[in-house]
Protein backbone atom coordinates (compact mmCIF):
# COMPACT_ATOMS: atom_id res chain seq x y z
CA UNK A 1 0.00 0.00 0.00
CA UNK A 2 1.78 3.55 -0.87
CA UNK A 3 1.34 6.04 1.68
CA UNK A 4 1.29 9.90 0.35
CA UNK A 5 2.11 12.87 2.43
CA UNK A 6 1.34 16.21 1.21
CA UNK A 7 2.22 19.99 2.46
CA UNK A 8 4.30 20.46 5.60
CA UNK A 9 3.15 16.89 6.64
CA UNK A 10 5.61 15.86 3.86
CA UNK A 11 8.44 17.46 5.79
CA UNK A 12 7.52 16.76 9.04
CA UNK A 13 7.54 12.77 8.02
CA UNK A 14 10.27 12.89 6.30
CA UNK A 15 9.14 11.74 2.67
CA UNK A 16 6.78 12.49 0.57
CA UNK A 17 5.59 8.52 0.17
CA UNK A 18 6.41 5.70 1.17
CA UNK A 19 5.46 1.58 0.54
CA UNK A 20 3.80 -0.26 4.05
CA UNK A 21 2.45 -3.01 4.84
CA UNK A 22 0.19 -2.74 7.64
CA UNK A 23 -0.72 -6.12 9.82
CA UNK A 24 -3.65 -7.57 9.92
CA UNK A 25 -6.31 -5.65 11.96
CA UNK A 26 -5.59 -2.66 10.01
CA UNK A 27 -8.87 -2.29 8.97
CA UNK A 28 -9.94 1.58 8.69
CA UNK A 29 -8.16 4.61 7.53
CA UNK A 30 -8.04 5.37 11.63
CA UNK A 31 -6.15 2.44 12.38
CA UNK A 32 -3.51 3.00 9.70
CA UNK A 33 -3.00 6.34 11.39
CA UNK A 34 -2.53 4.32 14.39
CA UNK A 35 0.05 2.39 13.35
CA UNK A 36 2.09 4.61 11.12
CA UNK A 37 2.85 6.68 14.32
CA UNK A 38 5.24 4.16 15.75
CA UNK A 39 7.09 4.21 12.42
CA UNK A 40 9.00 6.90 13.55
CA UNK A 41 8.83 10.27 15.80
CA UNK A 42 8.40 12.42 12.31
CA UNK A 43 5.13 10.07 11.39
CA UNK A 44 3.85 9.92 15.28
CA UNK A 45 4.26 14.33 14.90
CA UNK A 46 2.80 14.44 11.58
CA UNK A 47 -0.47 11.96 12.65
CA UNK A 48 -0.60 13.12 16.38
CA UNK A 49 -4.27 12.80 18.12
CA UNK A 50 -5.32 16.61 17.80
CA UNK A 51 -3.22 17.35 14.42
CA UNK A 52 -5.46 18.88 11.81
CA UNK A 53 -5.37 16.73 8.58
CA UNK A 54 -7.36 15.16 6.39
CA UNK A 55 -6.81 11.70 4.48
CA UNK A 56 -7.83 10.42 0.68
CA UNK A 57 -8.04 7.07 -0.03
CA UNK A 58 -7.19 5.83 -3.38
CA UNK A 59 -7.49 9.89 -4.63
CA UNK A 60 -10.90 10.32 -2.74
CA UNK A 61 -11.63 12.39 0.68
CA UNK A 62 -12.39 9.63 3.32
CA UNK A 63 -13.18 9.94 6.91
CA UNK A 64 -11.12 7.78 9.57
CA UNK A 65 -13.79 5.30 9.25
CA UNK A 66 -13.28 4.56 6.04
CA UNK A 67 -12.41 1.03 5.16
CA UNK A 68 -9.35 0.39 3.94
CA UNK A 69 -10.04 -3.13 2.02
CA UNK A 70 -8.77 -3.10 -1.63
CA UNK A 71 -6.82 0.33 -1.26
CA UNK A 72 -3.80 0.78 -3.14
CA UNK A 73 -3.01 4.57 -2.07
CA UNK A 74 -3.64 6.20 0.79
CA UNK A 75 -2.88 9.93 1.30
CA UNK A 76 -2.36 12.22 4.27
CA UNK A 77 -2.92 16.01 3.87
CA UNK A 78 -3.41 19.61 6.42
CA UNK A 79 -7.01 21.17 5.39
CA UNK A 80 -6.96 22.52 1.28
CA UNK A 81 -6.12 26.20 0.78
CA UNK A 82 -6.55 26.58 -3.04
CA UNK A 83 -8.65 28.97 -5.05
CA UNK B 1 -16.85 21.51 -18.98
CA UNK B 2 -13.95 21.59 -18.91
CA UNK B 3 -11.48 21.51 -15.70
CA UNK B 4 -7.16 22.39 -16.59
CA UNK B 5 -4.30 22.19 -13.76
CA UNK B 6 -1.09 23.29 -14.82
CA UNK B 7 1.88 25.36 -14.44
CA UNK B 8 1.71 27.92 -16.40
CA UNK B 9 -0.39 31.06 -16.62
CA UNK B 10 -2.85 31.40 -18.94
CA UNK B 11 -4.61 33.98 -21.14
CA UNK B 12 -8.22 34.89 -20.04
CA UNK B 13 -9.09 36.83 -23.11
CA UNK B 14 -8.14 33.52 -24.89
CA UNK B 15 -9.61 31.32 -22.56
CA UNK B 16 -13.36 33.52 -22.24
CA UNK B 17 -13.30 33.53 -25.77
CA UNK B 18 -12.92 29.46 -25.99
CA UNK B 19 -15.94 29.44 -23.29
CA UNK B 20 -18.32 31.43 -25.38
CA UNK B 21 -17.63 31.67 -28.47
CA UNK B 22 -19.83 29.83 -31.00
CA UNK B 23 -22.62 29.55 -28.42
CA UNK B 24 -25.30 31.86 -28.91
CA UNK B 25 -27.31 30.68 -26.00
CA UNK B 26 -25.16 32.65 -23.72
CA UNK B 27 -26.39 35.83 -22.24
CA UNK B 28 -24.32 35.68 -18.84
CA UNK B 29 -20.95 34.84 -18.62
CA UNK B 30 -19.41 35.35 -14.76
CA UNK B 31 -15.75 35.04 -14.48
CA UNK B 32 -13.83 34.86 -11.07
CA UNK B 33 -9.38 35.64 -11.31
CA UNK B 34 -7.84 34.82 -7.97
CA UNK B 35 -4.21 36.75 -7.93
CA UNK B 36 -1.41 36.57 -5.84
CA UNK B 37 -1.82 39.44 -3.32
CA UNK B 38 1.50 41.09 -2.03
CA UNK B 39 -0.11 41.14 1.46
CA UNK B 40 -1.23 38.28 3.79
CA UNK B 41 -4.41 39.72 4.75
CA UNK B 42 -6.12 37.63 7.51
CA UNK B 43 -8.28 38.86 10.33
CA UNK B 44 -5.96 40.07 12.75
CA UNK B 45 -3.86 37.18 12.62
CA UNK B 46 -0.61 38.32 10.65
CA UNK B 47 -0.12 40.77 7.83
CA UNK B 48 3.20 39.92 6.13
CA UNK B 49 4.74 41.01 3.40
CA UNK B 50 4.88 37.96 0.50
CA UNK B 51 7.41 37.65 -1.90
CA UNK B 52 6.09 34.53 -3.91
CA UNK B 53 3.52 31.47 -3.27
CA UNK B 54 3.90 28.01 -4.06
CA UNK B 55 1.48 25.69 -4.62
CA UNK B 56 1.33 22.32 -4.09
CA UNK B 57 -1.26 19.90 -5.25
CA UNK B 58 -2.05 16.27 -5.57
CA UNK B 59 -1.89 15.19 -9.05
CA UNK B 60 -4.72 13.28 -10.41
CA UNK B 61 -7.00 13.69 -7.46
CA UNK B 62 -6.67 17.49 -8.55
CA UNK B 63 -8.44 17.00 -11.12
CA UNK B 64 -11.19 14.39 -10.03
CA UNK B 65 -12.00 17.00 -7.35
CA UNK B 66 -12.15 20.03 -9.55
CA UNK B 67 -14.36 17.90 -12.75
CA UNK B 68 -16.88 16.81 -9.36
CA UNK B 69 -17.03 20.69 -8.10
CA UNK B 70 -17.89 21.20 -11.75
CA UNK B 71 -20.14 19.05 -12.00
CA UNK B 72 -22.16 19.56 -9.30
CA UNK B 73 -22.75 23.27 -10.70
CA UNK B 74 -23.98 21.99 -13.16
CA UNK B 75 -26.58 20.14 -11.76
CA UNK B 76 -27.79 22.68 -9.69
CA UNK B 77 -27.71 25.73 -12.38
CA UNK B 78 -28.65 25.62 -15.90
CA UNK B 79 -25.37 26.46 -17.23
CA UNK B 80 -24.28 26.38 -21.04
CA UNK B 81 -20.65 26.31 -19.80
CA UNK B 82 -17.91 26.11 -16.97
CA UNK B 83 -14.12 26.58 -16.70
CA UNK B 84 -11.97 25.95 -14.36
CA UNK B 85 -8.00 26.19 -14.74
CA UNK B 86 -5.51 26.13 -11.80
CA UNK B 87 -2.48 26.54 -11.83
CA UNK B 88 0.25 24.90 -9.44
CA UNK B 89 4.28 26.15 -8.41
CA UNK B 90 5.89 29.02 -7.68
CA UNK B 91 3.82 32.31 -8.23
CA UNK B 92 4.77 35.99 -7.79
CA UNK B 93 2.30 39.12 -6.49
CA UNK B 94 0.22 40.19 -9.31
CA UNK B 95 0.34 36.63 -11.48
CA UNK B 96 -3.16 34.72 -11.56
CA UNK B 97 -3.92 31.80 -9.35
CA UNK B 98 -7.12 30.46 -10.76
CA UNK B 99 -9.80 31.27 -13.85
CA UNK B 100 -13.52 30.25 -12.88
CA UNK B 101 -15.78 30.91 -15.58
CA UNK B 102 -19.79 29.82 -16.25
CA UNK B 103 -21.75 30.78 -18.81
CA UNK B 104 -25.46 30.78 -18.47
CA UNK B 105 -28.88 32.18 -20.56
CA UNK B 106 -29.40 34.05 -17.32
CA UNK B 107 -26.72 36.04 -15.32
CA UNK B 108 -28.03 35.23 -11.79
CA UNK B 109 -27.66 31.34 -12.63
CA UNK B 110 -24.27 32.29 -13.88
CA UNK B 111 -23.36 34.49 -10.89
CA UNK B 112 -24.15 32.22 -8.38
CA UNK B 113 -22.42 29.10 -9.58
CA UNK B 114 -19.62 31.18 -10.47
CA UNK B 115 -19.68 31.88 -6.51
CA UNK B 116 -20.25 28.42 -5.79
CA UNK B 117 -17.00 27.04 -7.83
CA UNK B 118 -14.66 29.17 -6.50
CA UNK B 119 -16.06 28.63 -2.47
CA UNK B 120 -16.14 24.68 -3.09
CA UNK B 121 -12.81 24.63 -4.99
CA UNK B 122 -11.23 26.42 -1.97
CA UNK B 123 -12.52 23.49 0.35
CA UNK B 124 -12.51 20.64 -1.91
CA UNK B 125 -9.64 20.52 -4.12
CA UNK B 126 -6.50 19.36 -3.32
CA UNK B 127 -4.22 22.33 -3.02
CA UNK B 128 -1.86 23.91 -0.24
CA UNK B 129 -0.32 27.52 -0.23
CA UNK B 130 3.14 28.31 0.60
CA UNK B 131 4.39 31.81 1.38
CA UNK B 132 7.73 33.02 1.04
CA UNK B 133 8.12 35.70 3.52
CA UNK B 134 10.80 37.98 4.84
CA UNK B 135 10.32 35.94 7.90
CA UNK B 136 10.86 32.56 5.98
CA UNK B 137 8.40 29.71 4.50
CA UNK B 138 4.99 29.64 6.21
CA UNK B 139 2.29 27.30 5.53
CA UNK B 140 -1.31 29.03 4.87
CA UNK B 141 -3.72 27.94 7.36
CA UNK B 142 -7.28 26.95 6.23
CA UNK B 143 -9.07 30.08 6.55
CA UNK B 144 -12.63 29.56 8.72
CA UNK B 145 -14.15 32.06 6.59
CA UNK B 146 -13.53 29.89 3.20
CA UNK B 147 -15.31 26.81 5.32
CA UNK B 148 -18.35 29.08 6.19
CA UNK B 149 -18.60 30.16 2.01
CA UNK B 150 -18.45 26.72 1.43
CA UNK B 151 -20.73 25.53 3.88
CA UNK B 152 -23.79 28.06 2.65
CA UNK B 153 -23.93 25.59 -0.39
CA UNK B 154 -24.43 22.47 1.22
CA UNK B 155 -27.78 21.16 0.66
CA UNK B 156 -29.70 20.96 4.16
CA UNK C 1 -12.04 53.67 -11.30
CA UNK C 2 -13.43 53.61 -15.13
CA UNK C 3 -16.40 54.14 -17.48
CA UNK C 4 -16.86 53.32 -21.17
CA UNK C 5 -19.34 53.47 -23.39
CA UNK C 6 -18.34 52.78 -26.90
CA UNK C 7 -19.88 51.49 -30.27
CA UNK C 8 -17.05 49.01 -30.99
CA UNK C 9 -16.25 45.41 -29.23
CA UNK C 10 -14.00 45.43 -26.14
CA UNK C 11 -10.60 43.00 -25.96
CA UNK C 12 -11.86 41.15 -22.76
CA UNK C 13 -8.44 39.91 -21.84
CA UNK C 14 -6.69 43.31 -22.52
CA UNK C 15 -9.30 44.88 -20.52
CA UNK C 16 -9.11 43.22 -17.24
CA UNK C 17 -4.99 43.03 -17.91
CA UNK C 18 -5.59 46.88 -17.63
CA UNK C 19 -7.46 46.77 -14.54
CA UNK C 20 -5.10 44.42 -12.62
CA UNK C 21 -2.04 45.01 -14.16
CA UNK C 22 0.59 46.72 -11.55
CA UNK C 23 -1.94 46.31 -8.58
CA UNK C 24 -0.46 43.90 -6.23
CA UNK C 25 -3.29 44.32 -3.55
CA UNK C 26 -5.84 42.49 -5.93
CA UNK C 27 -6.77 39.02 -4.58
CA UNK C 28 -10.13 38.00 -6.41
CA UNK C 29 -11.12 39.77 -9.68
CA UNK C 30 -15.01 39.43 -9.97
CA UNK C 31 -15.81 39.88 -14.46
CA UNK C 32 -19.10 39.83 -15.47
CA UNK C 33 -19.59 39.47 -19.57
CA UNK C 34 -23.13 40.29 -21.04
CA UNK C 35 -23.91 38.83 -24.79
CA UNK C 36 -26.54 38.72 -27.23
CA UNK C 37 -29.00 35.72 -27.03
CA UNK C 38 -30.51 34.44 -30.51
CA UNK C 39 -33.52 33.74 -28.17
CA UNK C 40 -35.45 36.55 -26.05
CA UNK C 41 -36.61 33.86 -23.19
CA UNK C 42 -38.48 36.19 -20.55
CA UNK C 43 -40.57 34.31 -18.32
CA UNK C 44 -44.09 33.05 -20.66
CA UNK C 45 -43.73 36.21 -22.08
CA UNK C 46 -42.68 35.41 -25.60
CA UNK C 47 -39.76 33.42 -27.04
CA UNK C 48 -38.41 35.02 -30.50
CA UNK C 49 -35.52 34.24 -32.16
CA UNK C 50 -33.52 37.44 -32.47
CA UNK C 51 -31.50 38.64 -35.42
CA UNK C 52 -29.89 41.83 -34.19
CA UNK C 53 -30.04 44.06 -31.32
CA UNK C 54 -29.78 47.80 -31.61
CA UNK C 55 -28.91 49.12 -28.55
CA UNK C 56 -29.86 52.86 -27.63
CA UNK C 57 -28.40 55.35 -25.19
CA UNK C 58 -28.33 58.50 -23.98
CA UNK C 59 -25.11 60.50 -24.50
CA UNK C 60 -23.87 62.53 -21.87
CA UNK C 61 -26.23 61.24 -19.64
CA UNK C 62 -25.35 57.46 -19.46
CA UNK C 63 -21.82 58.54 -18.92
CA UNK C 64 -23.00 60.60 -15.75
CA UNK C 65 -25.19 57.63 -15.10
CA UNK C 66 -22.46 54.98 -15.06
CA UNK C 67 -20.33 56.72 -12.71
CA UNK C 68 -22.43 57.68 -10.01
CA UNK C 69 -23.18 53.76 -10.18
CA UNK C 70 -19.25 52.96 -9.56
CA UNK C 71 -18.57 55.51 -6.96
CA UNK C 72 -21.34 54.71 -5.27
CA UNK C 73 -19.53 50.66 -5.50
CA UNK C 74 -16.44 52.34 -4.32
CA UNK C 75 -18.51 53.23 -1.41
CA UNK C 76 -20.08 50.18 -0.04
CA UNK C 77 -17.18 48.03 -1.02
CA UNK C 78 -13.38 48.37 -0.31
CA UNK C 79 -12.78 48.15 -3.95
CA UNK C 80 -9.15 48.62 -5.96
CA UNK C 81 -10.41 48.94 -9.04
CA UNK C 82 -14.02 49.14 -10.99
CA UNK C 83 -14.51 48.74 -14.82
CA UNK C 84 -17.70 49.24 -17.03
CA UNK C 85 -17.58 49.06 -20.91
CA UNK C 86 -21.00 49.29 -22.44
CA UNK C 87 -21.52 49.48 -25.86
CA UNK C 88 -24.08 50.79 -28.32
CA UNK C 89 -25.53 50.54 -31.82
CA UNK C 90 -26.14 46.95 -33.63
CA UNK C 91 -25.03 43.75 -32.50
CA UNK C 92 -26.08 40.51 -33.65
CA UNK C 93 -26.01 37.12 -31.03
CA UNK C 94 -22.97 36.35 -29.71
CA UNK C 95 -21.57 39.69 -29.41
CA UNK C 96 -20.67 41.26 -26.33
CA UNK C 97 -22.91 43.74 -24.88
CA UNK C 98 -20.91 44.99 -21.62
CA UNK C 99 -18.15 44.47 -19.26
CA UNK C 100 -18.35 45.08 -15.37
CA UNK C 101 -15.12 44.45 -13.83
CA UNK C 102 -14.10 44.39 -9.90
CA UNK C 103 -10.83 43.86 -8.23
CA UNK C 104 -10.94 43.87 -4.52
CA UNK C 105 -8.16 42.22 -1.70
CA UNK C 106 -11.68 40.06 -1.08
CA UNK C 107 -13.24 37.68 -3.25
CA UNK C 108 -16.54 38.61 -1.58
CA UNK C 109 -16.65 41.90 -1.98
CA UNK C 110 -15.30 41.69 -5.37
CA UNK C 111 -18.27 39.16 -6.37
CA UNK C 112 -20.80 41.42 -4.51
CA UNK C 113 -20.10 44.69 -6.20
CA UNK C 114 -19.68 42.98 -9.23
CA UNK C 115 -23.45 41.66 -8.74
CA UNK C 116 -24.43 45.41 -7.95
CA UNK C 117 -23.29 47.12 -10.93
CA UNK C 118 -24.75 44.86 -13.12
CA UNK C 119 -28.02 45.29 -11.54
CA UNK C 120 -27.69 48.91 -11.35
CA UNK C 121 -26.75 49.95 -14.44
CA UNK C 122 -29.77 47.29 -16.27
CA UNK C 123 -32.18 49.90 -14.12
CA UNK C 124 -30.17 53.24 -13.57
CA UNK C 125 -28.42 53.67 -16.91
CA UNK C 126 -30.20 55.18 -20.14
CA UNK C 127 -30.17 52.66 -22.58
CA UNK C 128 -32.80 50.86 -24.35
CA UNK C 129 -32.75 47.50 -26.75
CA UNK C 130 -34.65 47.08 -29.84
CA UNK C 131 -35.11 43.71 -31.41
CA UNK C 132 -34.75 42.50 -34.85
CA UNK C 133 -37.04 39.74 -35.21
CA UNK C 134 -38.64 37.76 -37.76
CA UNK C 135 -41.47 39.31 -36.68
CA UNK C 136 -40.28 42.58 -36.96
CA UNK C 137 -38.53 45.16 -34.69
CA UNK C 138 -39.39 45.23 -30.84
CA UNK C 139 -38.80 47.54 -27.77
CA UNK C 140 -37.51 45.17 -25.08
CA UNK C 141 -39.87 45.90 -22.24
CA UNK C 142 -38.88 46.86 -18.87
CA UNK C 143 -37.97 42.89 -16.94
CA UNK C 144 -39.46 43.32 -13.11
CA UNK C 145 -36.77 40.90 -12.45
CA UNK C 146 -34.47 43.86 -12.91
CA UNK C 147 -36.45 45.52 -10.64
CA UNK C 148 -36.23 43.47 -8.21
CA UNK C 149 -32.74 42.70 -8.46
CA UNK C 150 -31.79 46.65 -8.58
CA UNK C 151 -34.25 46.94 -4.91
CA UNK C 152 -32.02 44.28 -3.20
CA UNK C 153 -29.02 47.02 -3.33
CA UNK C 154 -31.79 49.79 -2.03
CA UNK C 155 -30.52 51.17 1.71
CA UNK C 156 -33.18 50.07 3.89
CA UNK D 1 -35.76 74.84 -23.34
CA UNK D 2 -34.79 71.47 -25.46
CA UNK D 3 -37.05 68.46 -25.20
CA UNK D 4 -35.52 64.98 -25.76
CA UNK D 5 -37.59 61.55 -26.95
CA UNK D 6 -35.83 58.12 -26.42
CA UNK D 7 -36.68 54.85 -28.23
CA UNK D 8 -40.30 53.91 -28.82
CA UNK D 9 -41.10 57.92 -28.12
CA UNK D 10 -38.97 59.91 -29.91
CA UNK D 11 -40.68 57.54 -33.39
CA UNK D 12 -44.63 58.19 -31.61
CA UNK D 13 -43.67 61.77 -31.25
CA UNK D 14 -41.96 61.84 -34.64
CA UNK D 15 -38.91 64.00 -33.99
CA UNK D 16 -36.17 63.18 -31.78
CA UNK D 17 -35.66 66.22 -30.24
CA UNK D 18 -37.47 69.92 -30.56
CA UNK D 19 -37.32 73.16 -28.84
CA UNK D 20 -40.17 74.24 -26.99
CA UNK D 21 -41.28 77.51 -25.45
CA UNK D 22 -44.01 76.63 -22.81
CA UNK D 23 -46.25 79.31 -21.09
CA UNK D 24 -45.82 80.66 -18.36
CA UNK D 25 -46.90 78.52 -15.21
CA UNK D 26 -45.30 75.23 -16.63
CA UNK D 27 -43.08 74.95 -13.55
CA UNK D 28 -42.58 71.61 -13.09
CA UNK D 29 -42.07 68.29 -15.01
CA UNK D 30 -45.73 67.37 -14.35
CA UNK D 31 -46.41 70.37 -16.05
CA UNK D 32 -44.75 70.41 -19.05
CA UNK D 33 -46.16 66.60 -19.79
CA UNK D 34 -49.34 68.13 -19.66
CA UNK D 35 -48.86 70.88 -22.21
CA UNK D 36 -46.92 68.93 -24.41
CA UNK D 37 -49.78 66.24 -25.08
CA UNK D 38 -51.61 69.46 -26.91
CA UNK D 39 -48.83 69.76 -29.72
CA UNK D 40 -49.96 66.34 -31.63
CA UNK D 41 -51.62 63.36 -31.54
CA UNK D 42 -48.31 61.46 -31.43
CA UNK D 43 -47.41 63.73 -28.68
CA UNK D 44 -50.48 63.01 -26.66
CA UNK D 45 -50.03 59.02 -27.31
CA UNK D 46 -46.47 58.96 -25.90
CA UNK D 47 -47.14 60.95 -22.85
CA UNK D 48 -50.31 59.70 -22.57
CA UNK D 49 -51.56 59.33 -19.01
CA UNK D 50 -50.49 55.95 -17.48
CA UNK D 51 -48.18 55.21 -20.60
CA UNK D 52 -44.97 54.08 -18.59
CA UNK D 53 -42.46 56.44 -19.07
CA UNK D 54 -39.85 58.22 -17.08
CA UNK D 55 -37.93 62.18 -17.23
CA UNK D 56 -34.90 63.57 -16.83
CA UNK D 57 -33.83 67.02 -16.36
CA UNK D 58 -30.40 68.24 -17.63
CA UNK D 59 -29.23 64.67 -17.68
CA UNK D 60 -30.11 63.74 -14.27
CA UNK D 61 -33.31 61.17 -13.52
CA UNK D 62 -36.37 63.01 -12.81
CA UNK D 63 -39.68 63.09 -10.83
CA UNK D 64 -42.94 64.66 -12.08
CA UNK D 65 -43.13 66.97 -9.47
CA UNK D 66 -39.74 68.64 -9.97
CA UNK D 67 -39.06 72.33 -10.87
CA UNK D 68 -38.08 73.15 -14.12
CA UNK D 69 -36.56 76.45 -13.44
CA UNK D 70 -33.64 76.97 -15.03
CA UNK D 71 -34.02 73.73 -17.29
CA UNK D 72 -32.17 73.62 -20.37
CA UNK D 73 -33.24 70.19 -21.40
CA UNK D 74 -35.91 67.61 -20.65
CA UNK D 75 -36.37 63.92 -22.03
CA UNK D 76 -39.06 61.51 -21.74
CA UNK D 77 -38.13 57.96 -22.45
CA UNK D 78 -39.23 54.47 -21.56
CA UNK D 79 -38.07 52.39 -18.74
CA UNK D 80 -33.82 51.40 -18.96
CA UNK D 81 -33.66 48.11 -20.30
CA UNK D 82 -29.87 47.66 -20.56
CA UNK D 83 -26.75 45.85 -19.49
Amino acid sequence: MKIRYFAWMKRTVGVPEEEVAPPDGTDTVGDLVVWLRGRSPGHAEALAEGAAFGAAVDQRTATFDVKLAGAREVAFFPPFTGG
Amino acid sequence: MSVRVQEADFDVGAELARVTDGNKRIGGLAVFVGLVREMHVREGYHRDRIDALTLEHYPGMTETALQEIEAEANRRWPLEATLIVHRYGRMEPGERIVLVAVGSPHREAAFEACEFLVDWLKTKAPFWKLEDTPKGEQWVGAHEGDDAAAARWEKK
